[in-house]
């Protein structure tokens, strides 16, 4: 039978001075299956180790209990000791009889006898352990970026500068993201274009990264280190390996009155195109449903115009496979819906815009050329209302949380309008300023101070046009009466949400959601990176809703937890992982419900001639991080964990 | 003249054993069930069931018990045999059928190796039968050769009095003799009519039975897959049939201590006969079914002489599926025909 | 009484086999050593426990001409012989039997005897056949034909290679194609075929055989064209046991209980009993 | 037409037609009153099948029978709601496919049968989101009711009693259409985590053992109820958990195919009150 | 005067919150009752209804249940499964006369060692007061003995 040593620890005087250690030694001793009991002054030191692996060696012990300190402490230094004497690691368990025992009892006569009872029943324990062995799971050393905005560009070329490849995938014609539509950024007011075209062309030419745009992830397969993945590169009708950008093409495209969605419908693209001058690839798009060569088959102007000949009519959508070792998903946000706001009249009256119409309204690249001109009849507005919380922190609109970046984007708006229209006027209505953030609040304070923002807090409870004005009706709370303001514009700062198909994206790759759509992080105070799928990690908006710093910041810590799981060809992991008895499982499929990391996939078992005989549970030990959960949930008792196995929790029960 | 026990003495008569040294059982209906239990009094008895549902067997082969108390020590175990009781028992009121059925196991509990769990009880039990005058749809006693007055496996049989106020007494064995000598100042002797015992129709020709059974091309006919198409495989009918003696040995118990158990274990289960390698002699419902068909009416009767089967009827009153002994029978009567 | 087992102790244990073990039990008390040498022939089984697990059926492995102690062989599976072949010397298990019938090895005197097995049930053979070896001169020749999926997976390695060695005893060892190592000197392929190329003349031969069911199929099929007469044959049958006294119900063949008429049958008996109940 | 006649006739069609292989009806019992499982193959067989107010078996029970649904051939069944709610469960548990069962629903109402519409597990959905929104049997929470309001000592010894009954048969287990697992936890020896002797211990955690695997997937059909051969009380037990899965979780066990597992699930703002 | 009764609780914890929370307990040398014996799981998500049920059999008269916070579980969620599985058997547990103050439910952080403390105390206090479990074990006991027939 079992041969197991039992190392009783005084701890100094702290252990020994509440429990009888030579009773326990003597009970212990007398327990069917302990080869021998010793104690010791301190059994993590030196000598005591060398005491245990002694023991080991001599009485060919098959277990090791050792009765010390929570095993949170000396856990790690005793299995390797038991390593070092050539018995397997995990055949070893600590008895809690100081943190948990001589700490906290003040009678010596009882906390022997827990001491005892404690000590018993991890004997009985680690009569059924079994010997475990790291796993180690191979890692392809390419990463995949699903998203190329700013945090996926950022993480992108931090992990390229490291050595490592990566693909980035955009979904848009052009990598860029938001931050290309916005004019300036707080609380610095620099050029967002101007930082970051160098990023997006540096990711370009960065022999380490292949940026896939105008491509969409279809399908992720497989586990940390060994992600299989299905982009589909939707067809361009474009030759990316000869077209030089020349746009030729775009200029002679007879279907010009294209809302641009860049622009959010205040300027017009062809039915050929590049969202926006400065796009990389600098390679336009042919939008089949306006062209007219779709259409009809007519036209085809542009593939005349082509000097080169890189128009491609016939191309097709590709799918391409590609094998990867983590993926950073920084897939972004998008603008609420401000039409669900039909109090302040948005899409009824022209002028009233969301907080990116008016980052396009203020970019110098932008439809009016950085004039700041009313989208109705393109004059110069004298009055502005900025309406902040405008769809965030609103249950009824089904948004509770607040977007983070409205506060400081609108005193942004206030200031650049502040800027370009000197006597004009601003009406800030606001429920709280929240500014916190490196120069966030001094940035605030010179938005009122310098550019005499006119915040008022309160609600607007209504909004109507009345002789070629906005009237915007609320109440100043901090006066408490009641506000009037004949508005020429009106800009909502409109909450941040999850993309629109973020539920669905977040399924196809194997993620967990909250319930407006954003992705799940590990822990939200210690795994703030990670997903609670090894191997994906999040970055920027798709998380929460973050500013640019927030989402960079993200973005590089994603790249460096990345770089940490490439710095091995293998990774290691904790045997601690669940596994399903083929036999028995009756493929109900609740543990893989169940399970938070997707762990659990179907595996069918098929006889001699491959007939599919069933299909039942099948454990992946690269997901699989160790919790149990499935194993309570399995009615047949057909999933166990190792470490932690039914026989071996019975026995500790069953000893006590 | 015969002796007569009359109805309204039946407290004294109980009082009378029990000052003896005798535990009387009786069927009680309680807590939803009917079953024999020991009882004090006569107004807790309800002798006007067909049939309890539970089975005598259970007071001679109980669903579980203890046979030995083991405690592991370090170098040693210490075991403790448990042996039954041998208490003195009078179950009042019993089933022709259920008292056959004890009669019907004692050489199977016999054979070669006693087994004493069984006799020891056996041994001081005296079985009072009461001969039915009523019968349900399920009583098949008179298809398998015995009857509702039927003295098989009885020490004393009392027949039910036509006047209805209580029973012709008759000592069958030198133990049912001897349990009227307490109660001899009750009985009283009287020419009283016996009420016309209950009548029960033949079901199905166990004869015809017995020799298709026998025939070893029967063994693998479709017969068996139709007719039990429907059982669910629980063991309902074999743990309410008063013959029905297959039992698994359990260890129990915690790390040290425990007690290995005999309990009550059913062909219906697969795991009854399921090898550890995964083989399964009898891995389907109709291997099952067959097989208790004919342990019951073609092996046992080869081994001891007697069909396995006493006619109670539980195994179909019971089923889940209206299942039954009665219903497979009748098909083979009739395939036979 | 007859549900009690006697307690044992192991003397030693040997690895025989990738998950088979033999254990070599002494008995702790003498009256229970005592009735095991009046009652134990060859042939016979008993149940092997560990309090708090159960009871596991095998047959005693050791010839009825060595009887100071059991030996008992078996592949680790269940929850009893899980912790069996944990047990170590000095442990306590306990033992219930001898139980069942036997070889009648008084009847196989003055003839040749022929033993086949395969795989893990070379245990029961090998009671008979070093009940017969330790009175050889009782018996004409003896020749073994044992057969395994792979070389590892043969059982008594020691044993086997004293067989080869000795003149009075033929060993014709085979293993599974596929299953034999590089350094294999000896046959590949199925026990019915290697049979039929080495078998002795029937005449005046008894027949022992014991294997998994496939094996004892195709085997009896090979020794009817060699011209063996069934009941010339015999074989051990076993079947899931919880009593093996002939109470519990569970290991009967047709009518016949492995427990009390068997385990030990002739072919003629077995292909009596309806085979699909085996 | 009556229904019985409706339906044998379409179970004709269906058998001739080859669209299914078998119809899973009920047909005369050993008694007048009783009504049993019966397996018909052929159009002519179709005369056997009877549908009156004693019909009240679950028979999806038997569409779990070991190799029936292997050959992606249909089977036709006749079931009332809560049995259509049991086919639901098996699809979601990927026991069965749903679409290979052709439904002949009914209900019965004070003794009278009256057809249901519809032929797949799905085009029950009305029927069933009628059945939730009825809510669970009035009857049986008068009865657990009555358990409630007792002391939980006198409740212990209420259900010690009627679990010393059991004798382990497990007629509850065969006759449930949930109780599907190739290996039943009781029959789990490594560790033996369930007594499986059928003392009042051993009874006693079986039958909660068994109570909880129902939780959120009972569907209140009665089958173990009616099967238990010693007439424990099964139904309030498992009625006490369809109330706290409703009542905790609004979760109605069966709604529809798609429905996951009520414990392999939750919700962040699932209640906890009485957590420390 | 008989002596006081001194209850058996068994602790059925995750490793990560309240394993460490009662470590803190020690660290922090606060004192509890010696009543409770800890057994460590990963996670409560691991924690199985069998358990609780073996822990009354072998003479328990209170089990406690204790993991991570909601939102605080190391293995994201764990705890929220383990919520719904005490829900229901806590209820059905309820139902069939084990009193709910012999099974407790809380959550306690790696922080919260002056919880566990406090914690401890009552339900030993409270557990003496209500008596040994004596219904459950004597199911225990009845075993022991003969059949009853």
């Amino acid at each position: 039978m079992a041969k197991i040593g039992v190392f009783v620890c005084h701890c100094g005087e702290n252990i020994a001075s509440m429990v009888d250690t030579a009773n326990l030694v003597a009970a212990i001793s007398e327990h069917p299956g302990v080869e021998i009991c010793l104690e010791y002054k301190y059994f993590c030191s030196d000598p005591g180790q060398e005491t245990v692996k002694r023991a080991v060696r001599e009485h060919n012990l098959t277990g090791v209990v050792v009765a010390a300190c929570s095993p949170r402490m000396h856990e790690q230094t005793f299995r390797k000791a038991c390593a070092e004497a050539g018995l397997n690691p995990y055949m070893l368990e600590l008895a809690n009889i100081r943190e948990q025992c001589s700490w906290v009892h003040t009678d010596k006569e009882e906390a022997t006898e827990k001491a005892i009872e404690i000590t018993r029943s991890l004997v009985e324990k680690v009569k059924r352990n079994n010997k475990l062995y790291p796993i180690s799971v191979p890692v392809t050393r390419r990463a995949m970026v699903i998203g190329g905005g700013i945090a996926g560009i950022q993480a992108a070329l931090d992990i390229a500068s490291a050595g490592r490849e990566v693909v980035l995938v955009e979904r848009e014609p052009s990598i860029g993201g938001h931050m290309s539509q916005i004019s300036e950024t707080f609380p610095t007011l620099d050029c967002s274009q101007c930082i970051l075209t160098p990023r997006m062309v540096e990711a370009v030419q960065h022999p380490n990264i292949t940026v896939m745009t105008y491509s969409e992830v279809e399908e992720v397969d497989g586990y940390i280190g060994n992600f299989t993945v299905k982009v589909r590169r939707k067809a361009r009708y474009v030759r990316m390996e000869t077209c030089t950008g020349c746009g030729d093409c775009i200029q002679k495209c007879p279907v010009k009155k294209i809302p641009s969605e860049f622009e959010c419908g205040l300027g017009n693209r062809s039915a050929i195109y590049t969202p926006f001058a400065q796009a990389v690839p600098n390679v336009p798009v042919i939008d089949r449903s306006r062209c007219t060569y779709f259409k009809n088959g007519k036209c085809a102007i542009c593939k005349k115009t082509c000097q080169i000949d890189s128009i491609d009519f016939d191309q097709q959508d590709t799918i391409e496979t590609i094998e990867v070792g983590a993926i950073v998903v920084a897939t972004g946000f998008q603008v609420q819906n401000t039409s669900l706001y039909g109090e302040y009249g948005y899409g009824r009256y022209k002028d009233v815009i969301t907080g990116l119409h008016f980052e396009r309204l203020a970019s110098a690249s932008g439809p009016t050329a950085g004039k700041i001109l009313r989208p109705s009849d393109g004059k110069q507005p004298e009055t502005v209302v900025f309406i902040q919380c405008a769809g965030s922190r609103d249950v009824s609109k089904g948004v509770r949380y607040c977007s983070k970046i409205c506060c400081m984007y609108t005193a942004k708006h206030a200031m650049l309008y502040a800027h370009k229209v000197h006597d004009g006027d601003t009406k800030i209505f606001y429920m709280d300023i929240r500014a916190a953030g490196k120069g966030y609040d001094e940035f605030t304070r010179r938005a009122i101070e310098e550019d005499h923002a006119g915040y008022v807090r309160g609600r607007v409870s209504k909004l109507y046009e009345e002789n070629g004005k906005l009237i915007v009706r609320g109440v100043d709370m901090l006066l408490g009466r009641p506000v009037e303001v004949a508005a020429d514009m009106v800009v909502l700062a409109t909450a941040m949400v999850p993309q629109p198909d973020a539920k669905e994206f977040a399924k196809i790759i194997g993620i967990g959601y909250d319930e407006y759509g954003f992705f799940n992080e590990a822990h939200l105070k210690l795994r703030p990176v990670e997903t609670a799928t090894a191997g994906i990690y999040l970055a920027g908006a798709c998380q929460s809703p973050k500013d640019i710093p927030d989402s960079v910041s993200q973005a590089s810590a994603a790249a460096a937890k990345i770089l940490g799981l490439f710095s091995r060809e293998h990774l290691e992991r904790e045997p601690v992982v669940a596994t399903v008895s083929d036999s028995t499982c009756a493929g109900c499929w609740g543990c893989a419900t169940a399970c938070p990391y997707n762990a659990i996939d179907q595996r069918d078992i098929t006889d001699r001639n491959g007939n599919v005989i069933k299909r039942v549970a099948s454990v992946n030990p690269g997901l699989c991080q160790g919790c149990g959960t499935c194993v309570s949930f399995c009615r047949s008792n057909s999933i166990d964990l190792a470490g932690f196995t039914e026989k071996q929790i019975f026995a500790e029960v069953m000893a006590l | 003249m015969t002796r007569i026990l009359p109805k309204n003495r039946l407290d004294d008569c109980i009082a009378a054993w029990r000052s003896a040294g005798f535990s009387v059982l009786a069927p009680v209906r309680r807590s939803d069930l009917s079953r024999f239990e020991e009882v004090e009094r006569s107004e807790d008895m309800a002798l006007d069931l067909v049939l309890t549902e539970r089975t005598i067997k259970d007071h001679f082969f109980p669903q579980t018990e203890p046979l030995i108390k083991y405690s592991i020590k370090k170098h040693d175990i210490d075991t403790q045999e448990m042996v039954p009781p041998e208490r003195k028992r009078v179950f009042f009121g019993v089933r022709p059928c259920d008292a056959s059925g004890l009669a019907i196991d004692d050489p199977l509990f016999g054979w070669d190796y006693r087994d004493e769990y069984w006799f020891k009880r056996r041994d001081n039990a005296v079985i009072v039968t009461i001969a039915c005058t009523t019968s349900d749809d399920f009583c098949m006693c008179s298809s398998v050769n015995l009857s509702p007055d039927s003295t098989k496996g009885s020490d004393v049989m009392l027949r039910p009095l036509q006047n209805g106020s209580g029973w012709q007494v008759e000592a069958l064995s030198d133990r049912g003799n001897a349990l009227l000598g307490p109660i001899s100042s009750i009985l009283k002797e009287g020419s009283d009519a016996t009420a016309s015992t209950a009548s029960v129709p033949v079901r199905f020709d166990v004869d015809k039975v017995m020799a298709w059974l026998a025939d070893p091309a029967s063994f693998e006919s479709h017969f068996w897959k139709e007719i039990s198409v429907r059982c669910i495989g629980c063991g309902s009918c074999t743990f309410l049939c008063p013959t029905c003696h297959c039992f698994d040995i359990q260890d129990e118990g915690d790390t040290y201590t425990g007690i290995r158990r005999k309990n009550w274990d059913s062909c219906s289960f697969p795991m009854f006969t399921m090898h550890t390698s995964g083989h399964n002699p009898r891995n389907t419902q109709s291997t099952r079914w067959r097989q208790r068909i004919m342990h019951k009416f073609n092996y046992y009767r080869g081994k001891f002489g007697v069909n396995s089967c006493s006619g109670c009827g539980r195994c179909t009153r019971q089923c889940p599926v209206d299942m039954g002994i009665t219903e497979t029978l009748q098909a083979i009567t009739n395939l036979t025909k | 009484m007859i549900y009690n087992p006697f307690p044992m102790r192991v003397v030693s244990k040997r690895e025989e086999a990738p998950g088979v073990r033999t254990l070599k039990l002494e008995f702790v008390r003498q009256e229970d050593h005592e009735f095991f040498k009046a009652n134990y022939r060859t042939g016979m089984f008993g149940l092997y426990g560990i309090f708090g697990e159960g009871e596991s059926t095998f047959c005693v492995a050791s010839p009825e001409t060595r009887k100071d102690y059991i030996e008992c062989t078996f592949r680790q599976s269940g929850r009893v012989t899980t912790t069996l072949a944990d047990a170590d010397a000095g442990d306590i298990v306990t033992f219930r039997g001898p139980y069942g019938n036997r070889f009648p090895i008084e009847g196989f005197e003055g003839k040749n005897l022929l033993f086949i097995a395969g795989g893990i049930a070379l245990p029961p053979t090998r009671s008979v056949i070093w009940s017969c070896l330790d009175q050889r001169e009782k018996y004409g020749n003896v020749t073994i034909v044992y057969g395994a999926r792979t070389v590892a997976d043969l059982v008594y390695k020691h044993e086997l290679e004293e067989w080869k060695h000795r003149d009075d005893v033929n060993l014709v060892l085979t293993v599974d194609p596929g299953g034999e190592t590089p350094d294999w000197q000896d046959h590949v392929g199925f026990v019915p075929s290697i049979l039929e190329k080495v078998a002795p003349s029937a005449d005046n031969t008894i027949a022992v055989l014991c294997g998994p069911p496939i094996m004892i199929k195709f085997t009896l099929n090979a020794l009817g064209k060699l011209g063996f007469n069934e009941s010339n044959v015999y074989t051990t049958l076993e079947n899931r046991m919880k009593c093996g006294v002939g109470k519990c119900g569970r290991c009967n063949v047709g009518s016949v209980y492995i427990c009390k008429e068997g385990p030990v049958f002739t072919a003629a008996e077995v292909s009596a009993m309806p085979q699909c109940d085996l | 037409m009556g229904i019985q006649e409706q339906y044998r006739s379409e179970a004709a069609g269906l058998l001739s037609s080859g669209a299914v292989k078998l119809v899973i009806g009920f047909g005369e019992g050993s008694t007048v009153e009783r009504r049993r499982p019966v397996f018909v193959r052929t159009p002519a067989e179709t005369e056997r099948l009877v549908l009156d107010g004693g019909c009240v078996a679950n028979l999806s029970t038997y569409l779990l029978t070991e190799g029936l649904l292997s050959d992606g051939k249909s089977v036709a069944v006749f079931l009332k709601p809560d049995g259509i709610r049991s086919i639901n469960i098996l699809a979601a548990e990927a026991q069965l496919n749903p679409e290979q069962v052709v439904i002949f629903g009914f209900d019965i109402e004070e003794g009278q049968v009256r057809a249901l519409e519809g032929r797949k597990a799905s085009d029950f959905a009305p029927v069933i989101g009628v059945a939730k929104a009825a809510g669970l049997s009035a009857e049986l929470q008068k009865e657990a009711e009555l358990l409630d309001q007792i002391s939980a000592a006198e409740r212990f010894e209420y259900w010690k009693d009627q679990f010393s009954k059991c004798i382990k048969c497990y007629a509850c287990r065969q006759v449930c259409p949930m109780c599907y697992c190739r290996r039943c936890i009781v029959d789990v020896n490594q560790p033996q985590w369930v007594n499986t002797s059928s003392h009042t211990l051993g009874n006693f955690e079986w039958n909660i053992v068994r109570a909880f695997h129902l939780a959120g997937r009972c569907v209140a059909c009665g089958g173990c109820d009616r099967s238990c051969p010693v007439n424990i009380p099964l139904r309030l037990i498992n009625h006490r958990m369809a109330k706290e899965v409703l009542d905790a979780f609004d979760y109605y066990a069966g709604e529809c195919a798609e429905q996951k597992p009520v414990l392999a699930t939750f919700r962040q703002d699932d209640p906890e009150t009485f957590i420390l | 005067m008989s002596e006081p009764f001194e209850p058996k609780i068994v602790a059925f914890v995750c490793t990560y919150c309240t394993y460490a929370g009662a470590d803190l307990a020690g660290t922090s040398r606060m004192k509890y009752a010696s009543n409770v014996r800890i057994v460590r799981l990963p996670c409560t998500g691991r924690i199985s209804p069998m358990f609780i049920l073996k822990a009354l059999q072998k003479g328990a008269d209170a089990v406690l249940v204790s993991g991570c916070h909601p939102g605080d579980c190391h293995f994201a969620q764990g705890n929220y499964h383990a919520r719904r599985r005490w829900t229901v058997f806590r209820a059905l547990l309820s139902f069939t006369g084990i009193p709910e103050q012999r099974i407790r439910f809380s959550w306690i952080s790696a922080a919260e060692g002056a919880k566990f403390t406090e914690l401890i105390n009552n339900l030993t206090e409270d557990i003496r007061k209500l008596g040994p479990f004596e219904q459950y074990h004597e199911l225990q006991t009845v075993i022991e003995t003969q059949a009853t027939y």
